[in-house]
């Protein structure tokens, strides 16, 4: 557990074991100390609300790291019943950082993709750490056409660093897939709703993350670089990713401001690790409420909302022309 | 190469005093080649569109150089001009950047766009710089792209795209990221249309360009030696913490691995292209 | 496994008193398990649904018996099965081969088809039989899969298809190799109505019937340690004069290589059946 | 060249060493020899049209297969102008064995795919013997799909002992590949001109065969297996394959009696490789007037005649139900 405190949570770990402790003590002694307790929990839970109110855009690339934040198989098992997982691309592998298969909705059909982080070493290793490879992307295609041919919609889990640049994937054409996913997935005539659950890493993210309506979870992130390589290009130091991240504004808040996703999915106090029912439960609220929303437009219109949606993504100006 | 003689530009006529050819060629007589070290007399080098007469190594040119080489002489015309970028992020030292991009290739951006024949068949056509921040996509760069499709599709003209960029760029942030979906959407909305579609791959053509729009034609062509990958080698290399394969991430190792249609040295391409543009035309 | 209760077959009754478990198991109490050597009691393996209980070896089940636990009980129609065989090209030994396949399975071809319900979804359904001539495709085989596709349209019915086979049926020359387009283009037809298609391979499902129909699905599920692949291992091997890779063409080997969705073992098969039914129903 | 003379051609080949050593005397000692030369001709294409009277089906088969017959880009060459080959399938690599690419027809634009054997024996490692990998496939269909959306007709040359069963390609799903193609050609929107030039080798041939007309050069062959395999497997006698290729009846004759297909091309006398320019005119007229006669489809009725015509394949009875 320690290991997976970052120090920002520092203090709020210290409260955390003495409420544990407290709680020992009271157990094995049979005394009540529940107002004790309830006393340093409501501290704790300030010192957290304090904290958290001034998380910096590192802070948030920390957290939206967090070794023990949910990844999407967590949301999965905790949001739907029914869980069908579908494998391969049909052309080369099955890529095990995204997932993928049929679902349950509180009773409706639905269809994830979603990259997937490994907990362990192990898992790590067989996840590719959450980076995918041409194959990922290619399993995801061919999912969510699936999804269309039935007419069922779609929920995609962006959590990423960025795609695989092995030259295994350069050789497979990692470019291309990312690439194609795009121009399939604006095309979709079923609803596509893109929750960004963590990281969203650059070309990565974007590869399954053309949506109807793009969600972020609190303290996930959405970069088109990873602060760390953003300053290593501009300082050349890789150790200024912290000035980095708020020069990117790579924040769930910040994507919002710029109009560039719909909503922020609210998570429970000290971030979704610290309680992962009340994360899913919040998610899951969100995306139903989306979907629900979404219900009425007709299977045409999918495809033009979410072009519209991104042919409006752009900062620019015009000067008058001679 | 004159570029004043079939240029006619709409806007932004501030830029054209400061256009000049973009590929660091030394301003002398001479010019070293990078790959095999001949020295090449600048005028011969210039009349043979920049590939070294001895080892066939590929200048980069800038877009201007391009257009000349490439188009109908005199027509081209450009659109969409007038789009300027905003340092909406406040990033530091973008400004600069772009003044610099600006004086290097006497563009506002790192995209050029517009119309013009190619062999008398009318395309739209965008043409990257990499002089102007390395071609780099920002919001303006995938706003012309994304016209240029729309324009194919009221034009019923097919588009080229001529690429070179080392990706997107990280000064707009987030909002450069999704230039990728937005031109990758609106490549599909063209693709829809039964219009061609045709990317020239040039060195090099990286990471967000090079996984989006740049590979998402009907056909692909890419020049001889042209670095064309989705992560810089440097990025691969650490990654796999062994030597890359012989040959990774040219056009050669692409057009081995089945991702590009041809490798066409430059003299070819204006022809070629015609022949392409008639096999789409006549329908 | 008791095939008469809930098996209505409508035609070809001559067949059915010579109906009966097609998959070498010797006659006796006992059965030895060919992978691991165990010797199983011949009705506990029944019971276990042919799977052994030492090593989960999935033995091959005749078509009768796959339907005896895959479909609800007593809701399989059979239909088409009139269809018979001409040996069209008087291919020597064909009519004993037949003969030689129909008192093996007690099915007048390698196909069974018809109409069922799994979990309450009503599919269209087919079932290939090993027993039968190997499973070979010929035209009745390749016909009734056609049928199946149609009717699915027809009826708004998913389709799931069984499959063993080890290819294409010779005897009856080039019109067998024009099964595979046949079927393939049914499926194709199938796959625009937006309903679902389910194929199972399980062992050994080859060749002619493994690069058509079979892996045209949807969603394709395999039983663990089924042999699926293009060409036999031997004509590979010959190919290649190197050792297969391990666990070459097996079921775990087609997963890993991203050509299945699942392998799942047979005491799962009907439930996830009808999860997955139910997935594609509510729309 | 003798290395090139198959037995059946030794008499032939016999009385072409004569006419042509006649012909150096000839031109040597600038006598007219003409009349005696045409006499020797004459007499040679008699011989000619006897042995090709009575072809038996592994004659065919060795023509089919002979090592100086005309390949695809032999016929491209001569047919076409304007040849531009595209390369590869976007996944994974270009595949030698297949070539294809836009070309123009009398003036009109058509995509061409085919299987492509190597003349030399480094050509033949190059081109994989004419066995397409799955990549090929794939690369096959990437053009016809590009056809269709451009709106031009596609012309498929058929020339392939088998399609490649390395391991390599069943890993990558050679099977997949070709069930792809066979599903996705049978719902294009243009033209398809199906000719069989050399060896239509099962699996590896319907793959890129799926057309609304078959065409079948005069002494190519069709077959669901090679006589070779087929013979192996009855007789356990690989070399039995002449009477496997009678029992299989792999010739084009059989085909079209059949009605498997449309039509045979008539090939010069002696066969195609004894005039590559008689062969590829009377194809090229065999590809115009059947791509004419198309021409009065619309874009739909295209799949709909390609599925009826493959729908009706199938010999087989029907007993009276109970
Ligand atoms: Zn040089
Ligand atoms: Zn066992």
């Amino acid at each position: 557990m320690a290991l997976n405190v970052l120090d920002l949570e520092k203090p709020i770990a210290e409260l955390d074991k003495n409420i544990a402790a407290l709680k020992t003590v009271s157990e094995e002694e049979g005394v009540d100390r529940s107002v004790e307790i309830a006393e340093l929990e409501s501290q704790r839970d300030n010192l957290i609300s304090q904290i958290f109110a001034n998380l910096s855009a590192w802070d948030k690339t920390l957290i939206a790291r967090h070794p023990s934040r949910p990844y999407t198989l967590d949301y999965i098992r905790a949001i739907f019943d029914d869980f069908i997982e579908l494998h391969g691309d049909r052309l080369f592998a099955d890529d095990k950082a995204i997932v993928g298969g049929f679902a349950s909705l509180s009773g409706r059909p639905v269809m994830i993709v979603g990259h997937q982080k490994g907990r362990d070493l192990k898992e790590r290793q067989y996840r590719n750490f959450g980076s995918a490879k041409p194959e990922g992307y290619r399993k995801a295609l061919r999912l969510m056409k699936m999804a269309e041919k039935l007419g069922i919609p779609i929920i995609s889990f962006i959590d990423t660093p960025a795609a695989d640049c092995s030259f295994g994937s350069e050789e497979r054409g990692i470019s291309e897939a990312i690439a194609r996913n795009m121009y399939e997935m604006s095309m979709l005539t079923v609803p596509v709703v893109v929750v960004v659950i963590g990281e969203g890493g650059s070309g990565g993210a974007i590869g399954l993350a053309v949506g109807n309506r793009i969600l972020m979870l609190e303290h996930s992130v959405y970069s088109v670089i990873p602060p760390e390589s953003c300053a290593a290009i501009i300082w050349r130091d890789p150790t200024k990713g912290p000035q980095a991240a708020e020069c990117l504004k790579i924040t769930a808040q910040h994507a919002l401001e710029n109009g560039l996703i719909d909503e922020i999915i609210p998570e429970p106090l000290g971030g979704a690790h610290r309680n992962y029912d009340a994360a899913a439960a919040s998610l899951k609220a969100a995306v139903i409420r989306n979907l629900e929303e979404l219900s009425e437009l007709s299977a045409e219109d999918y495809a033009k909302d979410r072009y519209a949606k991104f042919r409006n993504m752009g900062i620019f100006g015009t000067e008058p022309q001679e | 190469m004159a570029p004043d003689g079939w240029f006619r530009r709409k806007g932004n006529a501030a830029g054209k005093a400061a256009r000049k050819h973009l590929d660091a060629l030394p301003d002398g007589l001479w010019t070293k080649c990078p790959k095999c070290g001949e020295i090449l007399f600048s005028k011969e080098l210039e009349k043979n569109l920049k590939v070294c007469s001895k080892c066939s190594y590929h200048f980069k040119l800038g877009a201007v150089e391009r257009l000349a080489i490439m188009v109908d002489e005199g027509s081209f015309v450009e659109t969409d001009a007038g789009l300027v970028t905003i340092n909406h992020l406040s990033f530091p030292d973008y400004e600069s950047k772009l003044a610099k991009g600006c004086a290097n290739s006497g563009l506002n951006d790192g995209m050029v766009s517009g119309t013009a024949s190619i062999g008398g068949h009318s395309v739209v056509i965008c043409v990257a710089d990499f002089g102007f921040m390395g071609g780099s996509m920002g919001s303006v760069y995938g706003e012309k792209i994304s016209r240029a499709f729309e324009r194919g599709i009221e034009t019923g003209s097919p588009v080229i795209i001529v690429n070179t960029s080392g990706g997107a760029r990280m000064q707009e942030g987030l909002v450069s990221l999704m230039q990728m979906a937005k031109t990758s959407a609106a490549a599909a909305k063209f693709g829809r249309t039964g219009l061609m579609y045709i990317s020239i791959l040039t060195d090099p053509t990286m990471a967000g360009v090079h996984a989006s729009f740049a590979m998402l034609a009907d056909i692909i062509i890419a020049e001889p030696g042209a670095l064309i990958g989705f992560a810089g080698q440097r990025v691969a290399a650490q990654a796999q913490v062994i030597k890359p394969p012989q040959g990774f991430q040219l056009a050669e190792f692409q057009l081995e691995h089945g991702m590009v249609d041809m490798v066409l040295p430059r003299r070819d391409m204006k022809d070629t292209l015609a022949k392409i543009l008639a096999m789409g035309a006549r329908r």
